[in-house]
Protein backbone atom coordinates (compact mmCIF):
# COMPACT_ATOMS: atom_id res chain seq x y z
CA UNK A 1 0.00 0.00 0.00
CA UNK A 2 1.24 3.30 -1.41
CA UNK A 3 1.00 6.50 2.10
CA UNK A 4 3.21 9.03 -0.34
CA UNK A 5 2.83 9.56 -3.21
CA UNK A 6 4.65 13.07 -3.88
CA UNK A 7 7.18 14.84 -1.18
CA UNK A 8 11.09 15.49 0.24
CA UNK A 9 12.75 14.06 2.83
CA UNK A 10 16.53 15.02 3.52
CA UNK A 11 19.23 13.55 5.72
CA UNK A 12 22.34 14.89 6.87
CA UNK A 13 25.23 13.20 9.30
CA UNK A 14 28.78 13.60 10.45
CA UNK A 15 31.12 11.04 8.32
CA UNK A 16 30.87 8.25 10.56
CA UNK A 17 30.30 4.98 9.56
CA UNK A 18 28.02 4.41 13.12
CA UNK A 19 25.56 5.95 10.96
CA UNK A 20 24.70 3.11 8.27
CA UNK A 21 22.63 1.51 9.80
CA UNK A 22 20.34 4.70 10.39
CA UNK A 23 20.52 5.60 6.73
CA UNK A 24 19.05 1.62 5.97
CA UNK A 25 16.80 2.22 8.43
CA UNK A 26 15.27 5.36 6.93
CA UNK A 27 16.49 4.05 3.26
CA UNK A 28 13.68 0.94 4.18
CA UNK A 29 10.74 3.27 5.58
CA UNK A 30 10.75 5.58 2.79
CA UNK A 31 10.95 2.31 0.27
CA UNK A 32 7.90 0.68 2.52
CA UNK A 33 5.69 5.01 2.17
CA UNK A 34 6.48 4.46 -1.31
CA UNK A 35 4.79 1.09 -2.04
CA UNK A 36 7.60 -0.63 -2.52
CA UNK A 37 7.78 -4.67 -2.04
CA UNK A 38 10.41 -5.99 0.81
CA UNK A 39 12.75 -7.28 -2.70
CA UNK A 40 12.92 -3.60 -3.72
CA UNK A 41 13.08 -2.35 -0.85
CA UNK A 42 16.27 -4.69 0.25
CA UNK A 43 18.20 -3.58 -2.85
CA UNK A 44 18.07 -0.36 -2.78
CA UNK A 45 18.94 0.05 0.87
CA UNK A 46 21.94 -2.00 -0.11
CA UNK A 47 22.77 0.43 -2.83
CA UNK A 48 22.00 3.63 -0.81
CA UNK A 49 24.38 1.74 1.74
CA UNK A 50 27.57 1.30 -0.56
CA UNK A 51 26.97 5.28 -1.94
CA UNK A 52 26.92 6.35 1.63
CA UNK A 53 29.89 4.76 2.39
CA UNK A 54 31.77 5.89 -0.19
CA UNK A 55 30.41 9.16 0.55
CA UNK A 56 32.11 8.91 3.89
CA UNK A 57 35.06 6.57 3.05
CA UNK A 58 35.95 7.92 -0.18
CA UNK A 59 34.35 11.31 -0.38
CA UNK A 60 34.77 13.17 3.05
CA UNK A 61 37.89 10.53 3.82
CA UNK A 62 36.09 9.68 7.09
CA UNK A 63 36.71 13.92 8.06
CA UNK A 64 33.72 13.95 11.24
CA UNK A 65 33.26 17.84 10.68
CA UNK A 66 32.08 17.05 6.77
CA UNK A 67 28.83 16.35 6.19
CA UNK A 68 26.68 13.79 3.66
CA UNK A 69 23.51 15.37 2.62
CA UNK A 70 20.74 12.22 1.79
CA UNK A 71 17.97 13.45 -0.39
CA UNK A 72 14.67 11.10 -1.22
CA UNK A 73 12.38 12.70 -3.52
CA UNK A 74 9.39 10.97 -3.77
CA UNK A 75 7.34 11.57 -7.36
CA UNK A 76 4.42 9.68 -8.91
CA UNK A 77 6.02 7.22 -11.00
CA UNK A 78 10.03 7.47 -9.60
CA UNK A 79 11.82 7.41 -6.19
CA UNK A 80 14.81 9.39 -7.06
CA UNK A 81 17.98 9.30 -4.08
CA UNK A 82 20.64 11.99 -3.92
CA UNK A 83 23.99 10.96 -1.62
CA UNK A 84 25.82 14.19 -1.72
CA UNK A 85 29.63 14.53 0.10
CA UNK A 86 31.66 16.88 0.33
CA UNK A 87 34.79 15.45 -1.51
CA UNK A 88 36.50 15.30 -5.56
CA UNK A 89 33.95 13.48 -7.25
CA UNK A 90 34.51 10.04 -9.07
CA UNK A 91 35.65 9.86 -12.67
CA UNK A 92 32.63 6.94 -14.27
CA UNK A 93 35.26 6.13 -16.96
CA UNK A 94 37.83 5.15 -15.04
CA UNK A 95 35.97 2.72 -12.57
CA UNK A 96 37.60 -0.83 -12.78
CA UNK A 97 35.41 -3.46 -13.80
CA UNK A 98 35.30 -6.07 -11.08
CA UNK A 99 33.83 -8.55 -13.53
CA UNK A 100 37.14 -7.94 -15.15
CA UNK A 101 39.36 -11.39 -14.62
CA UNK A 102 42.54 -9.56 -13.61
CA UNK A 103 40.30 -7.82 -10.75
CA UNK A 104 37.81 -10.82 -10.04
CA UNK A 105 40.04 -11.37 -6.87
CA UNK A 106 40.02 -8.10 -5.75
CA UNK A 107 38.94 -7.14 -2.33
CA UNK A 108 37.32 -3.97 -3.58
CA UNK A 109 35.64 -2.18 -5.79
CA UNK A 110 31.95 -3.68 -6.49
CA UNK A 111 30.65 -0.62 -4.50
CA UNK A 112 29.20 1.10 -7.56
CA UNK A 113 28.83 -2.01 -9.75
CA UNK A 114 26.03 -2.67 -7.28
CA UNK A 115 24.33 0.42 -7.44
CA UNK A 116 24.32 -0.21 -10.86
CA UNK A 117 23.23 -3.53 -10.73
CA UNK A 118 20.11 -2.79 -8.44
CA UNK A 119 18.86 0.32 -9.21
CA UNK A 120 17.20 1.70 -12.62
CA UNK A 121 19.65 5.14 -13.47
CA UNK A 122 22.84 6.02 -11.69
CA UNK A 123 24.63 8.83 -12.82
CA UNK A 124 27.22 11.16 -10.91
CA UNK A 125 27.48 15.13 -10.79
CA UNK A 126 29.94 17.58 -9.63
CA UNK A 127 28.08 20.84 -8.28
CA UNK A 128 28.91 23.94 -6.56
CA UNK A 129 28.01 21.80 -2.77
CA UNK A 130 30.00 19.19 -3.75
CA UNK A 131 29.81 15.39 -5.63
CA UNK A 132 26.28 13.36 -6.13
CA UNK A 133 25.61 10.05 -6.75
CA UNK A 134 22.10 10.28 -8.14
CA UNK A 135 19.82 6.86 -7.85
CA UNK A 136 16.53 6.55 -9.25
CA UNK A 137 13.89 3.50 -9.02
CA UNK A 138 10.88 3.46 -11.03
CA UNK A 139 7.90 2.97 -9.42
CA UNK A 140 5.11 0.42 -10.99
CA UNK A 141 3.15 -2.66 -10.41
CA UNK A 142 6.31 -4.88 -10.70
CA UNK A 143 7.67 -3.67 -7.71
CA UNK A 144 4.70 -2.29 -5.69
CA UNK A 145 3.43 -5.11 -3.08
CA UNK A 146 0.68 -5.47 -0.53
CA UNK A 147 2.49 -5.69 2.37
CA UNK A 148 1.48 -3.72 5.07
CA UNK A 149 3.46 -0.61 5.72
CA UNK A 150 2.89 -1.13 9.74
CA UNK B 1 29.14 -10.35 13.69
CA UNK B 2 29.96 -13.38 15.93
CA UNK B 3 31.98 -16.25 15.02
CA UNK B 4 31.99 -19.63 16.86
CA UNK B 5 34.38 -22.43 15.47
CA UNK B 6 34.20 -26.20 15.36
CA UNK B 7 35.81 -29.35 14.01
CA UNK B 8 34.86 -32.09 12.09
CA UNK B 9 36.76 -34.39 9.98
CA UNK B 10 40.07 -32.32 10.24
CA UNK B 11 37.87 -29.62 8.86
CA UNK B 12 37.39 -26.06 10.95
CA UNK B 13 33.71 -24.90 10.09
CA UNK B 14 33.54 -21.43 11.02
CA UNK B 15 29.68 -20.34 12.25
CA UNK B 16 29.13 -16.56 10.58
CA UNK B 17 26.40 -15.25 13.08
CA UNK B 18 25.06 -11.80 11.74
CA UNK B 19 26.73 -9.20 9.68
CA UNK B 20 29.38 -9.14 7.49
CA UNK B 21 29.33 -5.10 6.72
CA UNK B 22 31.96 -2.44 6.81
CA UNK B 23 30.60 -1.48 9.99
CA UNK B 24 30.25 -4.54 11.72
CA UNK B 25 34.30 -5.19 11.89
CA UNK B 26 34.31 -7.17 8.51
CA UNK B 27 38.07 -7.76 9.12
CA UNK B 28 37.19 -10.36 11.83
CA UNK B 29 36.59 -13.52 9.63
CA UNK B 30 40.19 -12.31 7.48
CA UNK B 31 41.83 -12.18 11.37
CA UNK B 32 40.30 -15.36 12.52
CA UNK B 33 41.16 -17.49 8.93
CA UNK B 34 44.74 -15.97 9.40
CA UNK B 35 45.02 -17.72 12.83
CA UNK B 36 43.93 -20.55 11.77
CA UNK B 37 46.41 -20.70 8.84
CA UNK B 38 49.11 -20.31 11.72
CA UNK B 39 47.50 -23.10 13.26
CA UNK B 40 48.16 -25.20 9.93
CA UNK B 41 44.41 -26.05 10.02
CA UNK B 42 44.24 -25.19 6.00
CA UNK B 43 40.38 -26.74 5.63
CA UNK B 44 38.19 -24.30 5.97
CA UNK B 45 34.11 -24.18 5.78
CA UNK B 46 32.36 -21.02 6.19
CA UNK B 47 28.78 -21.74 7.55
CA UNK B 48 27.03 -18.19 6.30
CA UNK B 49 23.08 -19.63 7.28
CA UNK B 50 22.72 -17.48 10.09
CA UNK B 51 24.56 -14.48 8.06
CA UNK B 52 21.53 -11.36 7.96
CA UNK B 53 23.36 -9.09 6.09
CA UNK B 54 26.47 -8.90 3.27
CA UNK B 55 27.64 -5.97 1.80
CA UNK B 56 30.40 -5.44 -0.38
CA UNK B 57 33.13 -5.39 1.42
CA UNK B 58 31.69 -8.39 2.74
CA UNK B 59 31.92 -10.03 -0.16
CA UNK B 60 35.88 -8.57 -0.43
CA UNK B 61 36.44 -9.87 3.03
CA UNK B 62 35.66 -13.23 1.79
CA UNK B 63 37.48 -12.80 -1.31
CA UNK B 64 40.60 -11.99 0.54
CA UNK B 65 39.80 -15.07 3.08
CA UNK B 66 39.86 -17.00 0.43
CA UNK B 67 42.39 -15.85 -1.76
CA UNK B 68 44.41 -16.54 1.49
CA UNK B 69 43.83 -19.44 2.47
CA UNK B 70 44.25 -20.51 -1.32
CA UNK B 71 47.72 -18.61 -1.18
CA UNK B 72 49.02 -20.63 1.51
CA UNK B 73 48.21 -24.20 0.00
CA UNK B 74 44.78 -24.65 1.71
CA UNK B 75 41.09 -24.64 0.67
CA UNK B 76 37.99 -22.48 2.11
CA UNK B 77 34.58 -23.23 1.07
CA UNK B 78 31.24 -22.05 1.37
CA UNK B 79 27.93 -23.51 3.06
CA UNK B 80 24.38 -22.78 3.10
CA UNK B 81 24.04 -19.29 1.41
CA UNK B 82 21.04 -17.20 1.58
CA UNK B 83 19.32 -16.66 -1.38
CA UNK B 84 20.87 -12.66 -1.22
CA UNK B 85 24.21 -13.71 -0.97
CA UNK B 86 23.85 -16.16 -3.79
CA UNK B 87 22.53 -13.51 -6.30
CA UNK B 88 25.14 -10.51 -4.90
CA UNK B 89 27.98 -13.98 -5.41
CA UNK B 90 26.13 -14.22 -8.94
CA UNK B 91 26.17 -10.91 -10.29
CA UNK B 92 29.96 -10.49 -9.57
CA UNK B 93 30.90 -13.86 -10.76
CA UNK B 94 32.17 -15.21 -7.55
CA UNK B 95 30.04 -18.08 -7.78
CA UNK B 96 32.53 -19.40 -10.44
CA UNK B 97 35.21 -19.24 -7.79
CA UNK B 98 33.89 -20.34 -4.57
CA UNK B 99 33.31 -23.91 -4.02
CA UNK B 100 29.56 -23.52 -1.90
CA UNK B 101 27.47 -26.14 -0.35
CA UNK B 102 23.75 -26.44 0.98
CA UNK B 103 24.89 -29.68 2.56
CA UNK B 104 26.78 -29.65 5.90
CA UNK B 105 28.06 -33.54 5.35
CA UNK B 106 28.91 -32.72 1.74
CA UNK B 107 30.94 -29.76 2.46
CA UNK B 108 33.21 -31.58 4.76
CA UNK B 109 33.04 -34.73 2.56
CA UNK B 110 34.17 -32.46 -0.34
CA UNK B 111 37.66 -31.89 1.27
CA UNK B 112 39.05 -35.07 1.08
CA UNK C 1 26.67 0.38 24.47
CA UNK C 2 27.16 4.12 23.12
CA UNK C 3 28.73 3.80 19.56
CA UNK C 4 28.35 7.82 18.88
CA UNK C 5 29.76 10.37 21.46
CA UNK C 6 29.31 13.50 19.23
CA UNK C 7 27.88 14.23 16.20
CA UNK C 8 25.15 15.69 14.13
CA UNK C 9 22.38 14.40 11.84
CA UNK C 10 19.63 16.43 10.61
CA UNK C 11 16.57 15.45 8.63
CA UNK C 12 14.18 17.19 6.96
CA UNK C 13 10.61 16.51 5.26
CA UNK C 14 7.22 17.91 3.94
CA UNK C 15 4.77 18.27 6.32
CA UNK C 16 2.91 15.20 6.27
CA UNK C 17 1.28 13.15 8.99
CA UNK C 18 2.65 10.29 7.37
CA UNK C 19 6.53 11.38 8.06
CA UNK C 20 5.78 10.19 11.76
CA UNK C 21 6.69 6.74 11.96
CA UNK C 22 9.83 7.65 9.94
CA UNK C 23 10.37 10.15 13.02
CA UNK C 24 10.09 7.69 15.43
CA UNK C 25 12.09 5.51 13.44
CA UNK C 26 15.14 8.36 13.31
CA UNK C 27 14.62 9.17 17.13
CA UNK C 28 15.00 5.51 18.43
CA UNK C 29 17.90 5.04 16.39
CA UNK C 30 19.66 8.07 17.69
CA UNK C 31 18.53 7.37 21.07
CA UNK C 32 20.21 3.80 20.50
CA UNK C 33 23.14 4.99 19.13
CA UNK C 34 24.32 6.91 22.24
CA UNK C 35 23.25 4.30 24.13
CA UNK C 36 19.79 5.54 26.43
CA UNK C 37 18.03 2.77 27.67
CA UNK C 38 14.57 1.57 26.00
CA UNK C 39 12.69 3.55 28.59
CA UNK C 40 14.59 6.66 27.71
CA UNK C 41 14.04 5.94 24.15
CA UNK C 42 10.70 5.85 24.21
CA UNK C 43 9.91 9.01 25.94
CA UNK C 44 11.88 11.04 23.73
CA UNK C 45 10.12 9.54 20.69
CA UNK C 46 7.03 10.63 21.92
CA UNK C 47 7.81 14.13 23.06
CA UNK C 48 9.64 14.35 19.57
CA UNK C 49 6.25 12.73 17.95
CA UNK C 50 4.58 15.46 19.93
CA UNK C 51 6.22 18.21 18.68
CA UNK C 52 6.66 17.45 15.17
CA UNK C 53 2.86 16.74 14.60
CA UNK C 54 2.70 20.62 16.42
CA UNK C 55 5.18 21.44 13.68
CA UNK C 56 3.04 20.06 10.94
CA UNK C 57 -0.37 20.95 11.82
CA UNK C 58 0.05 24.46 14.17
CA UNK C 59 3.43 25.60 12.61
CA UNK C 60 3.05 24.74 8.87
CA UNK C 61 -0.58 24.29 9.15
CA UNK C 62 -0.45 21.18 7.03
CA UNK C 63 0.63 23.19 3.90
CA UNK C 64 2.97 20.50 2.11
CA UNK C 65 4.90 22.68 0.68
CA UNK C 66 6.44 23.62 3.91
CA UNK C 67 9.28 21.90 5.59
CA UNK C 68 9.84 20.78 9.11
CA UNK C 69 13.21 20.55 9.79
CA UNK C 70 14.55 17.92 12.37
CA UNK C 71 18.34 18.35 13.80
CA UNK C 72 19.85 16.21 16.95
CA UNK C 73 22.95 17.19 18.49
CA UNK C 74 25.28 14.39 19.98
CA UNK C 75 27.11 15.37 22.51
CA UNK C 76 29.20 14.06 25.69
CA UNK C 77 26.65 14.81 27.98
CA UNK C 78 23.42 15.50 26.21
CA UNK C 79 20.85 15.04 23.17
CA UNK C 80 19.81 18.32 21.93
CA UNK C 81 17.01 18.02 19.61
CA UNK C 82 15.39 20.91 17.63
CA UNK C 83 12.33 20.79 15.65
CA UNK C 84 11.82 24.16 13.28
CA UNK C 85 9.13 25.00 11.10
CA UNK C 86 7.90 27.85 8.73
CA UNK C 87 5.13 29.14 11.15
CA UNK C 88 4.49 31.86 13.75
CA UNK C 89 5.22 30.02 17.21
CA UNK C 90 3.90 29.60 20.35
CA UNK C 91 3.47 32.02 23.12
CA UNK C 92 4.45 29.57 25.90
CA UNK C 93 3.07 31.89 28.41
CA UNK C 94 -0.71 31.99 26.99
CA UNK C 95 -0.21 27.86 26.94
CA UNK C 96 -3.26 26.51 28.90
CA UNK C 97 -2.52 24.10 31.95
CA UNK C 98 -4.05 20.67 31.16
CA UNK C 99 -4.15 19.58 34.78
CA UNK C 100 -6.48 22.63 35.25
CA UNK C 101 -9.91 21.13 36.45
CA UNK C 102 -11.87 23.08 33.68
CA UNK C 103 -9.15 21.85 30.76
CA UNK C 104 -9.15 18.14 32.41
CA UNK C 105 -11.77 16.57 29.88
CA UNK C 106 -10.77 19.20 26.72
CA UNK C 107 -9.47 16.99 23.96
CA UNK C 108 -6.43 18.34 23.28
CA UNK C 109 -4.00 20.58 24.86
CA UNK C 110 -1.12 17.89 26.12
CA UNK C 111 1.32 17.84 23.44
CA UNK C 112 3.55 19.97 24.71
CA UNK C 113 2.91 19.01 28.41
CA UNK C 114 3.95 15.48 27.55
CA UNK C 115 7.56 17.39 25.74
CA UNK C 116 7.72 19.24 29.34
CA UNK C 117 7.26 15.96 31.37
CA UNK C 118 9.87 13.19 29.40
CA UNK C 119 12.62 16.16 28.46
CA UNK C 120 15.07 17.47 30.49
CA UNK C 121 14.58 20.87 29.34
CA UNK C 122 11.70 22.57 26.64
CA UNK C 123 12.85 25.71 25.39
CA UNK C 124 10.65 27.93 21.83
CA UNK C 125 12.59 30.49 19.87
CA UNK C 126 11.89 32.33 16.86
CA UNK C 127 14.37 32.84 13.98
CA UNK C 128 14.90 34.02 10.73
CA UNK C 129 14.43 30.60 9.48
CA UNK C 130 11.58 30.05 11.36
CA UNK C 131 10.04 28.44 14.61
CA UNK C 132 11.86 25.95 16.60
CA UNK C 133 11.15 24.27 19.77
CA UNK C 134 14.27 23.34 21.45
CA UNK C 135 14.49 20.30 24.13
CA UNK C 136 17.34 18.53 25.44
CA UNK C 137 18.32 15.15 27.28
CA UNK C 138 20.92 14.88 29.51
CA UNK C 139 22.88 11.71 29.11
CA UNK C 140 24.21 9.40 32.10
CA UNK C 141 24.84 6.73 33.71
CA UNK C 142 20.69 6.42 35.28
CA UNK C 143 19.56 6.43 31.52
CA UNK C 144 21.95 4.36 29.83
CA UNK C 145 21.61 0.98 29.60
CA UNK C 146 23.52 -2.22 28.70
CA UNK C 147 21.38 -2.75 25.79
CA UNK C 148 22.54 -4.01 22.70
CA UNK C 149 22.59 -1.59 19.80
CA UNK C 150 21.96 -4.25 17.09
CA UNK D 1 -5.78 0.19 14.16
CA UNK D 2 -8.36 -2.33 13.82
CA UNK D 3 -11.51 -2.90 16.60
CA UNK D 4 -13.35 -5.48 17.35
CA UNK D 5 -16.83 -5.65 19.39
CA UNK D 6 -17.98 -7.86 21.31
CA UNK D 7 -20.91 -8.36 24.10
CA UNK D 8 -21.10 -9.93 27.60
CA UNK D 9 -23.80 -9.48 30.00
CA UNK D 10 -24.92 -6.46 28.61
CA UNK D 11 -21.47 -4.61 28.14
CA UNK D 12 -19.84 -4.09 25.11
CA UNK D 13 -16.31 -4.38 24.70
CA UNK D 14 -14.62 -2.89 22.32
CA UNK D 15 -10.91 -4.78 21.74
CA UNK D 16 -8.71 -2.24 20.30
CA UNK D 17 -5.61 -3.40 19.02
CA UNK D 18 -2.87 -1.23 17.57
CA UNK D 19 -1.35 2.29 17.51
CA UNK D 20 -3.91 5.26 18.71
CA UNK D 21 -1.92 8.02 17.30
CA UNK D 22 -2.81 11.27 14.89
CA UNK D 23 -1.76 8.74 11.83
CA UNK D 24 -3.65 6.11 12.79
CA UNK D 25 -7.63 7.47 12.08
CA UNK D 26 -7.76 7.75 15.64
CA UNK D 27 -11.16 9.35 15.57
CA UNK D 28 -12.49 5.22 14.50
CA UNK D 29 -13.01 4.81 18.52
CA UNK D 30 -15.49 8.14 18.81
CA UNK D 31 -16.89 6.84 15.86
CA UNK D 32 -17.37 3.31 16.42
CA UNK D 33 -18.78 4.48 20.23
CA UNK D 34 -21.35 7.53 18.59
CA UNK D 35 -22.62 4.17 16.58
CA UNK D 36 -22.98 2.21 19.76
CA UNK D 37 -24.73 4.99 21.46
CA UNK D 38 -27.19 5.46 18.74
CA UNK D 39 -28.20 1.77 19.27
CA UNK D 40 -28.88 2.40 22.88
CA UNK D 41 -25.70 0.43 23.98
CA UNK D 42 -24.38 2.58 26.80
CA UNK D 43 -22.22 0.47 28.39
CA UNK D 44 -18.70 0.16 26.93
CA UNK D 45 -15.56 -0.84 27.96
CA UNK D 46 -12.27 -0.28 26.19
CA UNK D 47 -9.89 -3.34 26.08
CA UNK D 48 -6.25 -1.65 25.46
CA UNK D 49 -4.72 -4.60 26.31
CA UNK D 50 -3.30 -4.75 22.80
CA UNK D 51 -2.35 -1.29 21.88
CA UNK D 52 0.73 -0.73 21.38
CA UNK D 53 1.20 3.37 21.15
CA UNK D 54 -0.44 6.20 22.36
CA UNK D 55 0.07 10.07 21.35
CA UNK D 56 -1.15 12.63 23.40
CA UNK D 57 -4.02 13.10 20.41
CA UNK D 58 -5.01 9.26 21.11
CA UNK D 59 -5.29 10.19 25.00
CA UNK D 60 -7.82 13.12 23.66
CA UNK D 61 -9.58 10.42 21.92
CA UNK D 62 -10.37 8.58 24.70
CA UNK D 63 -11.19 11.54 26.70
CA UNK D 64 -14.12 12.88 24.02
CA UNK D 65 -15.41 9.21 23.69
CA UNK D 66 -15.81 9.24 27.53
CA UNK D 67 -17.19 12.61 27.97
CA UNK D 68 -19.51 11.77 24.67
CA UNK D 69 -20.91 8.31 26.82
CA UNK D 70 -21.25 10.54 30.05
CA UNK D 71 -23.06 12.80 28.46
CA UNK D 72 -25.72 11.05 27.01
CA UNK D 73 -26.03 9.10 30.45
CA UNK D 74 -23.82 6.04 29.53
CA UNK D 75 -20.48 4.37 30.65
CA UNK D 76 -17.26 4.47 29.42
CA UNK D 77 -14.63 2.26 30.92
CA UNK D 78 -11.07 1.34 30.45
CA UNK D 79 -9.35 -2.46 30.79
CA UNK D 80 -5.92 -4.04 30.73
CA UNK D 81 -3.92 -0.06 30.56
CA UNK D 82 -0.26 -0.66 29.26
CA UNK D 83 2.11 0.40 31.84
CA UNK D 84 2.74 3.46 29.21
CA UNK D 85 -0.71 4.34 29.35
CA UNK D 86 -1.15 4.04 32.79
CA UNK D 87 1.73 6.92 33.02
CA UNK D 88 0.74 9.00 30.57
CA UNK D 89 -2.95 8.60 31.88
CA UNK D 90 -1.35 9.22 35.91
CA UNK D 91 0.54 12.58 34.58
CA UNK D 92 -2.74 14.08 32.92
CA UNK D 93 -4.35 13.59 35.92
CA UNK D 94 -7.06 11.04 33.65
CA UNK D 95 -6.47 8.21 36.13
CA UNK D 96 -9.11 9.98 38.90
CA UNK D 97 -11.72 10.57 36.04
CA UNK D 98 -11.25 6.90 34.01
CA UNK D 99 -12.78 3.55 35.65
CA UNK D 100 -9.85 1.00 35.03
CA UNK D 101 -9.42 -2.22 35.06
CA UNK D 102 -7.14 -5.31 35.22
CA UNK D 103 -9.48 -7.87 34.98
CA UNK D 104 -12.31 -8.11 32.75
CA UNK D 105 -14.90 -10.21 34.83
CA UNK D 106 -14.50 -7.58 37.23
CA UNK D 107 -14.44 -4.54 34.28
CA UNK D 108 -18.43 -6.19 33.24
CA UNK D 109 -19.63 -6.28 36.57
CA UNK D 110 -18.60 -2.88 37.64
CA UNK D 111 -20.89 -2.30 35.36
CA UNK D 112 -24.30 -3.01 37.32
N1 LIG E 1 31.87 9.44 -3.32
C1 LIG E 1 33.08 9.19 -3.87
N2 LIG E 1 34.03 10.15 -3.89
C2 LIG E 1 35.25 9.91 -4.44
N3 LIG E 1 35.61 8.73 -4.99
C3 LIG E 1 34.71 7.73 -5.00
C4 LIG E 1 33.39 7.91 -4.46
N4 LIG E 1 32.73 6.76 -4.63
C5 LIG E 1 33.58 5.90 -5.24
N5 LIG E 1 34.76 6.49 -5.46
C6 LIG E 1 35.95 5.87 -6.13
O1 LIG E 1 35.50 4.80 -6.92
C7 LIG E 1 36.12 3.59 -6.52
C8 LIG E 1 35.17 2.41 -6.65
O2 LIG E 1 34.15 2.49 -5.68
P1 LIG E 1 33.32 1.20 -5.31
O3 LIG E 1 32.87 0.56 -6.54
O4 LIG E 1 32.26 1.61 -4.33
O5 LIG E 1 34.35 0.21 -4.62
P2 LIG E 1 35.27 0.40 -3.32
O6 LIG E 1 34.64 1.46 -2.48
O7 LIG E 1 35.24 -0.96 -2.70
O8 LIG E 1 36.62 0.78 -3.85
C9 LIG E 1 36.61 3.83 -5.10
O9 LIG E 1 37.71 3.03 -4.77
C10 LIG E 1 36.95 5.32 -5.13
O10 LIG E 1 38.23 5.51 -5.65
N1 LIG F 1 4.85 24.55 16.34
C1 LIG F 1 3.81 25.30 16.71
N2 LIG F 1 3.46 26.41 16.01
C2 LIG F 1 2.41 27.17 16.35
N3 LIG F 1 1.63 26.90 17.41
C3 LIG F 1 1.90 25.83 18.16
C4 LIG F 1 2.99 24.98 17.86
N4 LIG F 1 3.02 23.99 18.79
C5 LIG F 1 2.00 24.22 19.61
N5 LIG F 1 1.30 25.33 19.26
C6 LIG F 1 0.13 25.90 19.94
O1 LIG F 1 0.12 25.42 21.26
C7 LIG F 1 -1.10 24.72 21.54
C8 LIG F 1 -0.86 23.57 22.48
O2 LIG F 1 -0.13 22.55 21.83
P1 LIG F 1 -0.13 21.09 22.42
O3 LIG F 1 0.15 21.16 23.87
O4 LIG F 1 0.79 20.27 21.61
O5 LIG F 1 -1.62 20.56 22.27
P2 LIG F 1 -2.54 20.41 20.97
O6 LIG F 1 -1.64 20.29 19.80
O7 LIG F 1 -3.30 19.16 21.26
O8 LIG F 1 -3.41 21.63 20.92
C9 LIG F 1 -1.62 24.31 20.19
O9 LIG F 1 -3.03 24.16 20.19
C10 LIG F 1 -1.16 25.45 19.30
O10 LIG F 1 -2.07 26.51 19.37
Amino acid sequence: MRSVTKGQVEISFSSDISYLELVQDVSDHIARLVGLDAESQYWIGLSLRESVTNAIQHGNQLDPTKLVVLRFDIQEDRLVITVRDQGEGVDEDQLPDPLDPENLLKPGGRGIFFVRSFMDKVSFRKSAEGHEVIMEKRLNHKNQGDENDD
Amino acid sequence: MTIETRTANGVTILDIHGKITIGEGSAEIRNRVRDLLQADRKNILLNLGDVSYVDSSGIGELVSSYTTVTNQGGQLKLLNLTKKLRELLAITKLLTVFDTFDDEQEAIESFR
